[in-house]
């Protein structure tokens, strides 16, 4: 007859222990963010989409248009074009575009770069109604930002 | 299960092979049956055997017997050599020693005896196998495709599979 | 008729010859305790289960086939897209075996963070497991505390790798960058914060007993189920075999570091649960002993920029959260694979469900697939 | 207080629909608000301020929601159940009391009334989920009906051994009796049974068993079932099976309240009115939510184990000690 009612009482004693737990976290402020009027810090190393790096000097791309970024990628999704203009001592890019719909966000491109001219992006809200969207070309985003933003070192 | 892999390979050669095949590491004929150690540090396993399609029901009642569990099946396509290789990986649970077994099939008559009978979890690898390369487990009781379309008649992982 | 028709037909037949009716009760491949796209042919005797039968493939990818298109570096981002929620491990086994193919050196460092990484991912990915688990019991609050922790390890490993989930962090020699000690800090101040909560998620489930009730017993897989299938991991462990790849074939810097492998003989739900709670406990204690012994140092070794293998094969097998999993690679000595084997724990794990569900309750067969801790895609691939 | 008889029943219809309805809304999002907070969540913040108008939201997209009949359905059964479900909550209303003179409809047979039409509601959810052809609401329909059969039982033991220490079916009588401080509430009237706090306890569990709500709520097992018996239904259908398992809960606990927690009585013995029973309502109603909230569901052989092995033979003990200690110890 002992064992029984002890045992009653333990499970009974551990629902009420169980209520208590979550009692404490009641009376807790809620820990989530209300995602569209607040927002996390996106981390320095976040892998958004690739974009293209401006030389602090000149304002133009660092790309010398290797291919190298093209040739690692895993989904064949990076395009990049170039040729050597008259004057210059390498060649810059005429096309670089990414098809970001089939982009695995590895980072293998950034990571053989030679010149280190790519670095990730940090949008992060990538949420569209159409495909084309999404075909980035990144010389003409290297050229919004340029317009917009004067100096190289602000953020995208 | 606690003596060396290479004990454990020459005691399989000797139950698989009574006659007293050599077993010998250079490239094993395809009938016959060869055990050796293989370098852990390189290779993932311990030991390694070779049999004969044919045997390989037999090899593996010899594993269920010593306590392994099987790890894993699966294909390679020898596309060159007009084979198909089918390799069956051990563990010991509770010895830790591994080992694998290879057998050769042809390429355009794939079909080897099922293990299903013994390891019932090979039925699934069996299945995809089946499915991927097309090897035809003879008495599995249901090779039908597991993973693709129940329809699928085509064989992903063979070297010569378009799409 | 196919096989597995006839097979259901048997079963039917039998139950009509005891004077029993059944029917065919289709779980999924959209229900909520098959967590993703896993279908159950249920054929049913009442709330009884005459016959289980899993039907998979909704999400099957062909990785493998994949991996034959690609140089070895490439296939990388397709490792941690397998088992979502422990894609360090997947990576570290893809990447040690090409590695000791290859015959690459890994710097002692990076080794470190290997281990502190791998373990952080897997009570990332048990606490999902245990939110789920305690979804599939009808417990919902369990899953928010968990995924309030998890986005603590999370919040770490996007510090250091620039992602949540698909890390793709290690890299043939090393890993992809370096970490900071703000991440070392970090990483020491959850061990400290994850210890009392791991404290209140006894007090609030394990300890509970309406949870122990509902396990204690149900879905026994024992020593010999688990040999039989190969199913290994939590569900081995649970069934009293101390068999943990971190053990059996050590690899990265674990033999360096103390920690207990959990068992629980019984086998049934209850033990893999217990199991999956104090192997928490124990990557806590790894990860703190990394900690203390991480060296200064590269994180990356030489590697030749067109790597090829030589020709041969060779496995590799590392310990996931869900249980062993081993990569088989084979060489023809290109700079692209000639075949890749992936060797997931959720598949030999699924696999026994037939064979241990026979006779269950539907309730207690969907508590027994929760405690399986099964991640759809990587059953499928 | 002395309406002509009309006009009373109508202010009551009115009043017991009026409050059926916006304690149905309102409990959901009590429920939704109550879940979030035990979660760290904040819950609804969208519509209205602090989300106060989700439910009127909510109650918009289901009314707009086609109503699909299932084809091979009992069409007549299956609609017939959300009303089935519905009418027995409201009718109980009649007989609860709120306040010394706040009772539609004062009867002497008052709590025979509520426990009668308590279990009409079982019948509800057997006849969707037995209509609607689809198997997991006929597994679910199944279980229901065993689940509430079982609980039954020890429900009305424990009333029975109530109504042995109060004598009266009458709620306002029974209310009556708990006057002067909560020392004399049932719950705490240790000298008539030193078990009644126990009692309460078996109450308070049948109570949740009979609602269908977590931890027993088999008759939905989302993770199992789905949504159990009332898959199929869909917009407002779905909406009044909702509706009726917050109003089951209101007057679970109503009755509760009027039973064991001294109903409009103050704890102080002054000061009592309508206030102090809905304060004691809605604690017991957070205490529902907060039970929902912490612990996962019982497994359904455990369910009824429970009942027929625990439940059952205490409240047969407790029946028999209150007989004895009634007849002895007052004469």
């Amino acid at each position: 007859m002992k064992t029984p009612l002890r045992e009653l009482w333990t499970g009974f004693r551990s629902l009420l222990t169980g209520m208590r737990v979550t009692l404490t976290q009641f009376f807790k402020p809620p820990v989530t963010v209300p995602y569209p009027y607040a927002t996390l810090p996106i981390p320095e190393r976040y892998r958004g989409h690739i974009e293209l790096v401006r030389d602090p000097e000149t304002g133009m791309s660092l790309c010398v248009a290797c291919k190298s970024c093209e040739k690692a990628c895993p989904s064949g999704c990076i395009v990049v074009e170039g040729i050597k203009r008259e004057g210059d001592k390498k060649k810059s890019p005429t096309v670089f575009t990414v098809d970001f719909t089939r982009c695995s966000l590895c980072g293998s491109c950034v990571e053989v770069c030679p010149t280190e001219a790519l670095r990730f992006s940090r949008r992060y809200n990538l949420a569209g109604t159409d495909r084309e969207a999404y075909f980035l070309d990144l010389l003409k985003r290297l050229q919004a930002q340029a317009a917009s933003t004067p100096t190289p070192a602000t953020k995208a | 299960m606690t003596e060396p892999p290479e004990h454990q390979a020459a005691e399989f050669a000797a139950a698989l092979a009574p006659d007293g095949a050599p077993a010998a590491p250079e490239r094993p004929g395809p009938d016959s049956v060869s055990a050796h150690v293989v370098e852990f540090k390189r290779r993932g396993v311990h030991w390694e055997a070779h049999v004969p399609p044919a045997q390989v029901v037999a090899a593996a009642r010899w594993f269920a017997e010593k306590g392994f569990a099987l790890d894993t099946l699966t294909g390679v396509d020898w596309i060159a050599q007009g084979e198909m290789e089918v390799v069956y990986d051990f563990f010991h649970p509770h010895t830790f020693w591994r080992a694998a077994v290879r057998t050769r099939v042809p390429r355009d008559h794939p079909e080897l005896p099922t293990v299903s009978e013994v390891f019932p979890g090979a039925n699934w690898h069996e299945r995809e196998a089946h499915e991927f390369f097309g090897l035809r487990f003879t008495g599995h009781p249901h090779l039908t495709p597991l993973l693709l379309p129940e329809d699928a008649d085509f064989h992903p992982l063979r070297k010569d599979y378009a799409p | 008729m196919s096989t597995s028709a006839a097979l259901a037909d048997a079963a039917r037949a039998a139950a009509r010859a005891e004077g029993r009716e059944t029917f065919v009760l289709n779980l999924g491949p959209q229900h909520p305790a098959t967590h993703g796209v896993l279908r159950l042919k249920l054929t049913m005797d009442g709330e009884y289960i005459a016959r289980a039968e899993p039907v998979c493939g909704y999400i099957h990818r062909m990785h493998e086939k994949m991996g034959e298109n690609r140089t070895w570096a490439q296939f990388l981002p397709n490792t941690s897209r397998i088992d979502y929620l422990s894609a360090m491990h997947y990576t570290h086994a893809y990447v040690a075996a090409v590695e000791r193919a290859a015959q690459l050196e890994v710097p002692r460092r990076a080794e470190f963070v290997r281990v502190i990484t791998s373990e952080l991912n897997r009570i990332s990915s048990h606490l999902v497991w245990f939110g789920a688990f305690l979804l599939d019991l009808g417990g919902f609050t369990p899953l928010l505390y968990a995924f309030d922790d998890r986005e603590k390890i999370l919040d770490l490993l996007e510090r250091i790798t620039g992602a949540r989930l698909t890390y793709c962090y290690y890299r043939f020699g090393g890993l992809y960058n370096d970490v900071d000690a703000e991440f070392l800090r970090g990483a020491r101040d959850f061990v400290r914060y994850l210890r009392p909560r791991l404290d209140m998620y006894r007090e609030l489930v394990t300890e509970n007993i309406i949870f122990r009730k509902r396990l204690e017993g149900i879905g026994v897989a024992d020593a010999e189920l688990c040999r039989r299938y190969g199913a290994t991991g939590p569900v081995l462990r649970g069934a009293g075999v101390a068999y943990d790849v971190r053990r059996a074939e050590p690899y990265a810097v674990y033999p360096e570091l103390d920690f207990k492998i959990p068992t629980h003989p019984r086998g049934d739900s209850l033990a893999r649960y217990l199991v999956r709670m104090e192997e928490m406990e124990q990557s806590l204690r790894i990860i703190e002993q990394a900690l203390d012994l991480i060296p200064e140092g590269p994180f990356r070794s030489k590697v030749p920029k067109v790597l090829k293998l030589p020709p041969g094969d060779t496995c590799f097998a590392v310990e996931a959260a869900r249980g062993r999993f081993m990569v088989r690679i084979v060489s023809d000595g290109r700079d692209i694979p000639y075949r890749v084997k992936l060797r997931t724990p959720s598949f030999s794990n699924l696999s026994l469900f037939e064979e241990a569900s026979r006779g269950m309750l539907l309730a207690d067969a969907l508590a027994f697939l929760g405690s399986l801790d099964l991640v759809i895609p990587d059953i499928d691939r | 207080m002395t309406l002509p008889e009309p006009y009373r029943l109508a202010a009551f219809v009115l009043g017991a629909l009026a409050f059926v309805g916006l304690n149905a809304a309102y409990l959901v999002w009590v429920e939704r608000k109550g879940a979030a907070r035990f979660q760290r969540r904040p819950g609804p913040t969208e519509v209205g301020p602090e989300g106060l108008l989700q439910p009127i939201a909510d109650a918009i997209k289901l009314l707009s929601k086609q109503v699909i009949v299932p084809p091979g359905a009992d069409a007549l059964l299956f609609r017939l159940a959300p009303a089935v479900v519905m009418a027995p909550a409201l009718m109980t209303f009649a007989v609860l009391p709120f306040g010394a003179h706040l009772t539609a409809r004062p009867m002497s047979v008052g709590l025979l009334l509520a426990v009668a039409f308590g279990s009409i509601n079982v019948m509800a959810i057997l006849l969707g989920g037995w209509a609607s052809r689809n198997k997991y609401a006929i597994i679910s329909a199944a279980r229901v009906v065993s689940q509430n059969v079982a609980y039954e039982i020890p429900l009305l033991l424990v009333v029975i051994t109530l109504l042995m220490i109060t004598g009266t079916l009458d709620l306002s009588e029974i209310v009556r009796q708990q006057a002067g401080g909560f020392w004399r509430w049932n719950v705490f009237k240790l000298w008539v049974n030193p078990l009644m706090p126990v009692t309460f306890v078996i109450f308070f569990i049948c109570l949740l068993a009979e609602t269908n709500r977590a931890p027993f709520d088999m008759a939905e097992a989302e993770s199992e079932l789905v949504a159990g018996a009332f898959t199929e239904y869909a917009g407002m259908g779905f909406g009044v099976f909702f509706m009726a398992e917050y109003a089951n809960i209101v007057v679970g606990c109503a009755l509760a309240t009027a039973l064991f927690l001294g109903g409009w009585q103050s704890p102080f013995g002054i000061g009592s009115g309508v206030g102090w029973f809905l304060l004691k309502l809605y604690l017991l109603i957070f205490t529902v939510v907060w039970i929902r909230w912490t612990f996962p569901r019982t497994q359904f052989y455990g369910l009824l184990n429970l009942s027929w092995k625990i439940l059952i033979p205490i409240s047969l003990g407790t029946l028999g000690l209150t007989s004895v200690l009634l007849k002895f110890i007052r004469p």
